[in-house]
């Protein structure tokens, strides 16, 4: 039992390098990496919780969670790629013509 | 009368107003006739409540009930009684006057007219709903079309002073919505039933508590309208600024939408919060009588006299409103009349001149009687008439006001009664220098007296500050069934009150003597 | 001719007030289309057959018993509301009769005059709708049967005054002076209205007869509420009387045309407060203190103003200040209780006062409307008319018997004495003695000595027309005979209005027993105040007349003091540096500060906190992505503590 | 181990599987019909959402769970459907013209419109967390994609780029959320979830309460309530406008519309600690968002700044709860759908390729150049602020209602104050419009009949709705939500 | 026992791993330690009983999405230019967000730490699963309960593809041209 809590904490980690990583980093695709670290963090957590329940609902969760981040990550690299060809770059701070 | 008359008078400027929008822009002369046109029939057709008015009644009459938006309670409840009938009447008669007056606006006419036809809409409605949220409606819908109307066509400060009026008034307003919305549920939880329908929420006995936070939020919003002392500062801008029609309805009608409101839902429905209120209320409006006269005196533009004029003037209409008796109550709302008929038309006048010369400071004027004999005479006696000068209508009010007042304090009443001196001070001394003295400004060589038009829109008021001057009783008696009512309503439920408050004290005082005597036993044993 | 188709001219009493109504709406909507004459005969007419009229009604309640020489009639309700209840009706009684023939007579012979005087006037018409206007107010004011009806006259009259004082209104010293009458009027009103306020409050009703019926009953003597009630009138009577300290608008009000100067600001308004006092008088006597503070007040006006009428050179301005004096003297005989008296003098002050200012019109208007007595002197030869029926005036005024004067007067002074105090009289005499002196240096000024005319106007110099000298001839006459209607121990006025003190019917204020004073008191009396007018005159005739170098000199000796009188004691300074100085700086600073500092500032700093917020706030969005997804989280986080820490 | 597969019940269904079989035909008839099709696609896709909202109207009345739970059809969310329903048909008459003068004008657009309708559909209809959460993902992916749509225009990507990463962080706080309620409950059903919590001890339970607080954050990142709202006003300056106008009222809706549902009838037994949260957060939310409203320059940013006060207002029906503040809620959806809608479609009207003129400058003199579009502009703007007698009030007023009915009378008054802070910047596109000098000539607008058709829809429901609300307030009462 | 030195091995690789996708300069490294990342995941889920996810986290996740990412980043040449060499304008992003990890990092922990988890128990136990095979199990699940969900994620892809080809398709750059 004590285990599963310590998947869960390792999810809990992984959150949040992942989360600090969206914030400090300036790559648009290193932090769409981030995302997709977060996102594993949480797939973590669903199937740790899918154990300690003995049910099955948390794994289906997950494999929904991979289809979205499969449809996100191509999405989000077309995005990208489109922003590259009109601006040749993938800094994120120099992607703020509208602020304030 | 099985006639919707009310709802016809109401609505049938916003019927105009439609109609015009269908009506080519470029065709002035057209869409001013139509405007006028609607505003005479309207004026016609109000006439008969005069005189058909029941005068031995407390009742509402003309009554139409027409449930609305049912799901909430809210119901099309209009009718009138004596309190609101002038109040009605002079509305129509002043938009009649001032869409007269407006003859010589150029600019957008059509909007112009639509504006006013509108905000005549809105300003009747809020005299005749009986239902609290239909009347927010009105009460907030005639903001719209005032707003444009000081907005497009105003003086150059126009934008700071519409926007001023409107969040003032605004601000004022929507704090009174939240404690409407608390008296409707308050009225559920005592009687079940979803009901806005003012006069079952009057049957409703709300705890002294909640009374002092729903009076204070009613106080605001009917307060910045008046305007009292210290919220009156929306007040000279928007005149300043306002298009001579426009300062005659801001004058003439909106500011007693503030005095209206105070006795048609803060006095009975709050009744133990208003004679909590009386002292600060009092004070704000001896205030503001005092205050508005002295700083009316040192004006140098005229409409700003004038405006800081009604500052003062509406002092005596709440002061009268808070003494609850008889004479305070009704010469209140005779001040009401009278203030819309003698500041209206002191605006008229303003506005005349400010036509021909395109200034209103005092200081180019002087010596005009001798090229406009005929507009100085109706200068003085309107004039005269706002000083209060017996035998023209001002006097009439505020003696009344004063009298009530006096009965309850004597010494509100002399310091009110200060106004009396002070208000010839400001009038005169503005007449002097405006009217008086040597013509020499060259400008005013060129000046003309006033035309046939002209005459048309202050003969009227003229006679009217005669009328209600020397024989006021049609209107007075009118309205004597209503204030009695109204008065022993308020009398009746801060009786109530004050004897559950003795209740309580007597159990209060019980059961400290208890505590005691049981203290008392505990130190014998 | 006692009735009228059937019906006594007591009822008809509504049309001595409709005649001159109707004068005035018929010059003031038709006048500037009439020609000069047609409006000069309106406006006459009007008066004169409200003079007639008066006469008429007059006669009818002298038929009447004396005890009941009252008369009601109601119109219709004027306002009502609640227990308030204010009639617009009539009352006839002796008071109102001897006021109304007085108002009307005066009035009459002033609109002939005034015919005359006015006659190149542009304003012609303007100024007989004022003039009619103003005897409709007046006769309202003292007909009214109650108080706020009188007070609507109490305010027309003052209307009319402001008119027509300001009726130059070119001239800017005319406009001020209109409205600083208005104005100091209304200080005046101010204490009237919380009068009637009070006296409804009290009694339930403003109607004269049942206040005065009921308040013996309701007051108890020398009470606190008779006490506040009377002197609250007396404010009211101080403003328009011009007492101090309101006089100082009648000086300025020599602005007007000087027939208004003789009817409205001698004759009739003026007199209003004394008129109302004595209607008051019941109330009066309930409070002795206020009497007490009537009587002072009207003494030490009657000298102070006397002092200062020693050294104006103005002949407007030297009558105005003796009319301020003698109504003081009309106070101090009401203060002292012999109200009856107040009224004599009232009525012979009416006649040679209105005669001493027609006599100085006509020298004003001979002159070209020079008013400064020292460009005058040695008229006598020029105007021989004026100078006869100015001097009759003149000696009526002084108190030299038998004109009008000396019996009013020495009936003030000696009731002074008798039922006032030493002190009292000696205020009294002491203006007498000035009143002489100073109306006799304006005669002297005037009329005497070698002219110090301008060549021009020199030549122009001529009597007036017939218009003009035949009120000063009735005048005259009536400032000789005047006297008698209060012939010491016969005195037909005093049994008159006998029944109008103490309530009439109540007699139990010693109204009856006026005069119950020794006859050798009172020729001792008689001859002394004769004394003291006859030292005045000399006084004034060595100085003006046989030493004219005289009051240079004194000039030189009393610098200071005669500066002071001069300047008629500052006064005007005074309240200007002491009350409107204030007044406009403090309104000032209203506005500047207040208003649109504090209140106004205030209103503009929330707004403009509202936008700086928004403006801070804007800053938060500063376009990095990084930046929204920390504040994502920061809040995230900040909501995860919360929700488990704190809440 | 047999497989049976559950009957498909389809007809709950209906409105979902028409819009998205139509969208994918769309699709299909760009590629091959291009030429003949490609400028009626907007006229078909209109009417397939007007056919869309018939076949839901006739889902009104009826409770129908269905596919083992995970969809739900009640009245609650055939009312949201037909709010985006509605948005969505205005949205589509006002791309017809747009997206052609802006030279974006392929099937791909109506057909993402269309799914993204759908996953809104689903989020308002998700009876389970996953169904919710595949429906917000559909629509977000949509929206990333239609926010860049303008692919040649900078500010467009950068709109897009933006609510991509940010919606994709946000994402994973409300499935940590969702997994740390399943973890707790061992359920991802709204119904279960709730009788759990009402079983067992459920404020004292840690994970309950910060699985709420993810899911907070999810949510509030949808409807955009502060402090995560920073995407909006980027996004929508960015995002061609007829795409802002849409993500300002469909999307939106249907975040409440899962919002309330996840928060009323799965948390309810964790109230006492949202409610006062979601208390702070409304008061952000309007606050800032009104105060930051008024000092924008641009038309667009500042109505994203007024869409982030209006969700502080509909966050008050959330917390109000029970019936009066669920229909509440839907009142005022719909009431924004309308008013917000109209205003954007003015700022479409004005707008040019390649110059938008959305400055509020731009406006300047417009109500006597064009009378009639600056009456309409001051309708919205006044609706929008809440003044009768426009839908905006009644919605307000419902709102206030529901919030002092439930006791909050303070977070009432935090709302009316400022709703009147709103009226000045609302009110200065009424000064600009009528009170200023026009800065530059208006050119002839193109008013199409379809952006006319849209504007008379959002008209007749601002002042319609307005005046006579009470069959839709019945509706709406009908509309709460069931425990 | 072996289960628990397994865990600690693998969970401290994961959590190297993503500290490393986090800082690494050169986003090509940070995919391939995110690779990693996500297959010591796959690990820790075969520990979990979870065979399925484990086998598609590998393939799908590891291979295809993160292919994806490699590939895109060799599209547009990333490797070599440096975004995050140049000075940060965000003063406080770094120490705020490290301090707001951590305290992230606290928070899950002591909530973990203090849940007692007493959700209901399902039928799945890891004997149960074992019996019948997880794949199947879950083939299952999608095809009975989660037949709904399954379909929506269909079209939530189709809906991303499209999106994706609208947004890279080429013609982009002859509109910019034209």
């Amino acid at each position: 039992m004590i285990l599963f809590t310590w998947y869960l904490i390792l999810s809990g980690v992984l959150f949040s390098i992942g989360a600090v990583g969206v914030l400090i980093r300036r790559n648009a695709i290193v932090i769409f990496m981030c995302i997709e670290l977060m996102l594993n963090s949480v797939n973590l957590a669903f199937v740790t919780f899918s154990r300690q329940l003995n049910s099955m609902d948390g794994q289906i969760f997950v494999f929904f969670i991979m289809t979205v981040a499969a449809a996100e990550a191509a999405v989000g690299l077309a995005i990208i790629i489109a922003i590259y060809r009109n601006k040749a770059t993938v800094n994120v701070d120099d992607i703020n013509l509208m602020k304030w | 009368m099985n006639l919707p008359i009310l709802t016809i008078i109401t609505f049938l400027p916003l019927f105009g107003a439609i109609w015009l929008l269908f009506v080519n822009g470029e065709n002035q002369e057209k869409i001013k006739r139509i405007a006028l046109v609607i505003a005479i029939g309207d004026f016609i057709i109000s006439l008969p409540l005069f005189f058909k008015f029941k005068l031995n009644t407390s009742e509402f009459q003309f009554i139409e009930n027409v449930s609305w938006i049912k799901e909430f309670g809210i119901s099309y409840h209009v009718g009138i009684d004596g309190i609101s009938l002038f109040l009605f009447l002079l509305t129509s008669f002043l938009t009649l006057i001032c869409i007269l007056a407006s003859w010589n606006v150029k600019d957008r006419i059509k909007e112009y007219m639509i504006a006013m036809l509108i905000l005549e809409t809105g300003m009747l409605g809020v005299f005749i709903s009986l239902d609290l949220f239909l009347f927010y409606v009105f009460w907030e819908l005639m903001l719209i079309p005032m707003y444009l109307l000081i907005g497009v066509w105003g003086g150059p400060r126009r934008i700071y002073a519409t926007i001023k009026f409107f969040i003032f008034t605004m601000a004022g307003s929507v704090l009174m919505l939240v404690a409407i919305i608390v008296i409707y549920f308050m009225n559920y939880e005592a009687t079940g039933e979803y009901t806005f329908d003012l006069l079952k929420i009057y049957n409703l006995d709300i705890p002294m508590g909640a009374q002092f936070w729903l009076f204070l939020a009613f106080f605001f919003a009917f307060a910045i309208k008046v305007p009292m002392f210290p919220f009156h500062t929306w007040l000279p801008d928007a005149h300043v600024e306002a298009p001579t029609a426009g300062s005659v309805i801001l004058a003439g009608v909106l500011l007693k939408m503030g005095t209206y409101g105070f006795v048609r839902f803060s006095l009975p429905l709050f009744p133990y919060a208003s004679h909590q209120f009386v002292p600060l209320i009092a004070w704000l409006a001896i205030a503001g009588i005092i205050y508005g006269a002295l700083v009316a005196m040192v004006q140098e533009d005229l409409k700003k006299l004038v405006a800081y004029s009604s500052v003062s003037h509406l002092g005596f209409v709440m002061l009268g409103i808070f003494v609850f008796n008889i004479q305070g109550m009704e010469g209140s709302i005779l001040q009401m009349i009278n203030h819309g008929l003698s500041t209206g038309a002191l605006f008229l006048l303003v506005g005349m001149i400010y036509e021909r010369r395109h200034t209103r400071l005092i200081a180019d004027f002087g010596g005009l009687t001798k090229k406009m004999p005929m507009f100085a005479i109706f200068f003085l006696i309107i004039t005269l008439s706002s000083i209060g000068l017996p035998g023209l209508n001002g006097f009439v009010g505020e003696f009344l006001v004063l009298v009530g007042v006096f009965k309850t304090n004597v010494l509100y009443a002399v310091l009110a009664t200060t106004g009396v001196i002070l208000s010839a001070c400001y009038m005169l001394w503005m007449f002097q220098r405006v009217m008086f003295n040597k013509l020499t400004n060259p400008e005013n060589k060129k000046l003309k007296d006033i035309n046939m038009r002209e005459w048309a829109l202050l003969l009227p008021i003229t006679i009217l500050v005669f009328w209600i001057g020397i024989y006021p009783k049609p209107i007075i008696s009118r309205m004597d069934v209503s204030v009695n009512h109204l008065l022993t309503q308020v009398d009746e439920k801060y009786k109530i009150t004050l004897n559950k408050l003795k209740i309580e004290d007597e159990e209060a005082a019980y059961a400290i003597k208890e505590d005691e005597s049981t203290e008392h036993t505990i130190e014998v044993d | 001719m006692p009735y009228f188709f059937g019906c006594s001219y007591l009822d008809l009493i509504g049309y001595v007030l409709l005649f001159p109504l109707a004068g005035t709406i018929i010059n003031g909507l038709l006048g500037k289309k009439l020609s000069k004459f047609v409006v000069g005969i309106i406006g006459c007419t009007a008066i004169g057959i409200s003079f007639i009229l008066s006469f008429f009604v007059f006669i009818d309640l002298l038929k009447l018993d004396p005890e009941h020489r009252v008369f009601e009639i109601d119109y219709f309700t004027w306002i009502g509301s609640g227990s308030f209840e204010a009639i617009a009706g009539l009352q006839v009684d002796p008071l109102s009769v001897v006021m109304i023939l007085v108002v009307t007579g005066v009035g009459f012979l002033i609109h002939v005059y005034s015919i005359g005087y006015m006659h190149d006037d542009d304003g012609f018409y303007r100024y007989f709708t004022y003039l009619n206007l103003f005897t409709f107010s007046m006769l309202l004011l003292v007909l009214a049967n109650n108080f706020l009806l009188m007070f609507i006259g109490w305010e027309g009259v003052g209307l009319c005054s402001y008119l027509l004082i300001g009726f130059w209104f070119e001239k800017k010293s005319a406009s001020t002076a209109g409205m600083k009458a208005f104005i100091v009027n209304r200080v005046g009103d101010f204490g009237f209205i919380l009068a009637i306020m009070l006296i409804f409050v009290t009694f339930k009703t403003i109607d004269f007869t049942e206040v005065f019926h009921a308040a013996p009953e309701h007051l108890q003597m020398g009470s606190f509420v008779a006490i506040m009630i009377t002197l609250l009138l007396f404010v009211g009577a101080v403003g328009k009387s011009a007492q101090i300290p309101l006089y100082t608008w009648l000086p300025d009000a020599m602005e007007g045309p000087t027939p208004v100067s003789a009817l409205i600001h001698a004759a009739t308004m003026v007199t209003a407060g004394v008129y109302m006092v004595v209607r008051c008088n019941v109330l009066y006597t309930l409070a002795p203190f206020s009497l007490t503070v009537v009587a002072v007040i009207g003494g030490v006006t009657a000298l102070f103003a006397a002092t200062i009428g020693l050294a104006q050179n103005d002949i407007k301005r030297v009558l105005a200040y003796s009319t301020v004096s003698q109504i003081g003297y009309m106070f101090l005989a009401c203060g002292v209780g012999a109200y009856i008296t107040g009224i004599f003098h009232l009525v012979t002050h009416a006649f040679f006062k209105a005669l001493l200012f027609l006599g100085s019109g006509s020298v004003i208007h001979g002159l070209g409307g020079e008013q400064d007595m020292r460009k005058m002197g040695g008229l006598k030869k020029y105007m021989p008319t004026t100078y006869t029926t100015f001097l009759i005036g003149t000696l009526a005024i002084a108190g030299i018997p038998p004109f009008a004067g000396f019996f009013s007067k020495d009936e003030v002074l000696l009731d002074a004495f008798s039922k006032g105090s030493l002190f009292l009289w000696a205020l009294g005499a002491f203006a007498a003695l000035l009143t002489a002196f100073y109306m006799f240096r304006l005669l002297f000024m005037t009329f005497y000595g070698k002219s110090n005319m301008s060549k021009h106007v020199e030549e122009h110099v001529h009597e007036s027309p017939m218009s003009i000298l035949i009120p000063l001839l009735v005048l005259a006459l009536l400032s000789i005979l005047g006297g008698f209607i209060g012939f010491p121990t016969a005195s037909a006025i005093n049994s008159f209005l006998a029944p109008v003190i103490g309530g009439g019917h109540h007699g139990m204020i010693d109204g009856g027993d006026l005069h119950h004073v020794s006859n050798s008191l009172m020729f001792s009396m008689m001859g002394i105040s004769t004394g003291i007018a006859v030292a005045g005159i000399l006084l004034a005739y060595l100085m003006y007349v046989k030493q004219p170098d005289l009051p240079a000199k004194l000039v030189g000796k009393f610098k200071l003091i005669y500066t002071i009188i001069y300047n008629k004691y500052y006064v005007d300074e005074i309240y200007d540096a002491t009350i409107v100085k204030p007044t406009v700086k403090t309104s000032f600073i209203l506005w500047k500060i207040v208003d649109v500092k504090i209140i106004d500032g205030f209103v503009n700093a929330i707004a403009r906190i509202v936008e700086l917020k928004g403006e801070v706030l804007k800053l938060f969005q500063t376009g990095y992505v990084r930046n929204y997804a920390l504040s994502i989280l920061l809040g995230g986080v900040i909501i995860i503590v919360c929700s488990l820490v704190l809440l | 181990m047999e497989i049976v597969i559950p009957p498909f019940d389809l007809k709950s269904i209906s409105p979902i599987l028409i819009i998205t079989i139509s969208a994918m035909l769309i699709l299909v008839a760009d590629v091959f019909f291009r030429k003949t099709f490609r400028d009626s696609l907007g006229y078909i896709s209109f009417l397939i959402v007007v056919l869309t909202a018939m076949v839901a109207c006739t889902q009104m009345g009826k409770t129908v769970y269905s596919f083992s739970d995970m969809f739900v059809v009640d009245n609650f969310s055939v009312f949201f459907n037909l709010i985006f329903l509605v948005s969505t048909a205005i949205v589509i008459l006002l791309s017809v013209s747009y997206i052609k003068q802006e030279g974006i004008n392929y099937g791909e657009y109506y057909t993402l419109i269309l799914f993204a309708t759908m996953g809104m559909m689903l989020m308002a209809g998700g009876a389970d967390l996953l169904t919710i959460f595949l429906g917000l993902e559909i629509m977000s992916i949509s929206l990333y994609v239609l926010a860049g749509f303008r692919r040649d225009c900078v500010r467009s990507n950068e709109a897009s780029l933006k609510y991509f990463l940010l919606g994709a962080f946000a994402t994973c706080f409300l499935l940590y959320g969702i997994a740390m309620l399943y973890g707790t409950t061992g359920t991802t059903n709204i119904k279960e979830i709730a009788s759990f919590l009402a079983n067992n001890p459920s404020l004292s339970n840690p994970m309950i309460v910060t699985g709420t607080s993810l899911l907070i954050i999810g949510f509030g990142f949808k409807v955009a309530c502060v402090p995560f709202h920073k995407w909006t006003p980027d996004v929508y300056e960015g995002a061609p406008t007829a795409i802002t106008a849409f993500m300002s009222v469909g999307p939106k809706a249907a975040a409440f519309a899962a919002f309330t549902r996840v928060f009323l009838v799965a948390l309810p037994d964790v109230e006492q600690k949202w409610s006062i949260i979601l208390w702070v957060l409304a008061v952000l939310t309007m606050t800032v968002g009104n105060l930051v409203a008024i000092v924008q320059k641009n038309i667009k940013r500042m109505l994203a700044y007024s869409s982030i006060a209006h969700a502080g207002y509909a966050l008050m029906a959330i917390i109000a709860g029970g019936d009066f503040g669920s229909s509440s809620l839907l009142f005022y959806m719909l009431a924004y759908t309308f008013m917000n809608l109209g205003a954007f479609a003015v700022v479409i009207v004005l707008g040019r390729k390649g110059k938008e003129n959305a400055n509020i400058e731009d406006y300047s003199g417009l109500g006597f150049k064009h009378p009639l579009l600056a009456v309409t502009m001051c309708i919205f703007m006044f609706s929008l602020a809440g003044i009768p007698p426009f839908v905006g009030f009644i919605g307000k007023f419902y709102i206030f209602s529901a919030a002092i009915k439930n006791g909050f009378i303070i977070l009432a008054i935090i709302g009316v104050v400022n709703s009147v802070i709103s009226v000045y910047y609302y009110l200065r596109v009424t000064v600009v419009m009528y009170m200023k000098k026009p800065v530059r000539e208006f050119a002839p607008l193109s008013l199409s009949p379809f952006v006319i058709l849209a504007l008379i829809i959002t008209l007749w429901g601002t002042i319609h709705l307005g005046i006579f609300p009470a069959r839709l307030i019945d509706l709406a009462q009908k509309s709460t939500l069931l425990y | 026992m072996l289960e628990g030195l397994l865990f600690i091995i693998m969970g401290l690789i994961t959590i190297v791993c993503a500290l490393c996708v986090v800082f690494q300069k050169n986003p090509i490294y940070s995919a391939i330690f995110l690779i990693q990342t996500m297959v010591s995941l796959a690990v820790l889920y075969v520990l979990l009983h979870a065979q399925f996810i484990a086998a598609i986290q590998v393939m799908v996740y590891a291979g295809a999405i993160m292919v994806l990412f490699v590939f895109v980043i060799m599209l547009l040449d990333l490797s070599k230019t440096d975004v995050e060499a140049g000075r940060d304008n965000l003063l406080f992003q770094k120490p705020s967000a490290v301090i707001l990890g951590f305290i992230l990092v606290v928070m899950i922990g002591i909530v973990t730490l203090k849940t007692v988890f007493q959700g209901t128990k399902g039928e799945y136990t890891p004997e149960s699963i074992s019996q019948i095979g997880n794949t199947q199990l879950v083939g299952k699940m999608l095809f009975t309960k989660y037949v709904f969900p399954f379909e929506i994620a269909s079209i939530l892809l189709f809906a991303a593809i499209i999106g994706a080809i609208v947004l890279a398709k080429k013609q982009i750059i002859e509109d910019k041209k034209v």
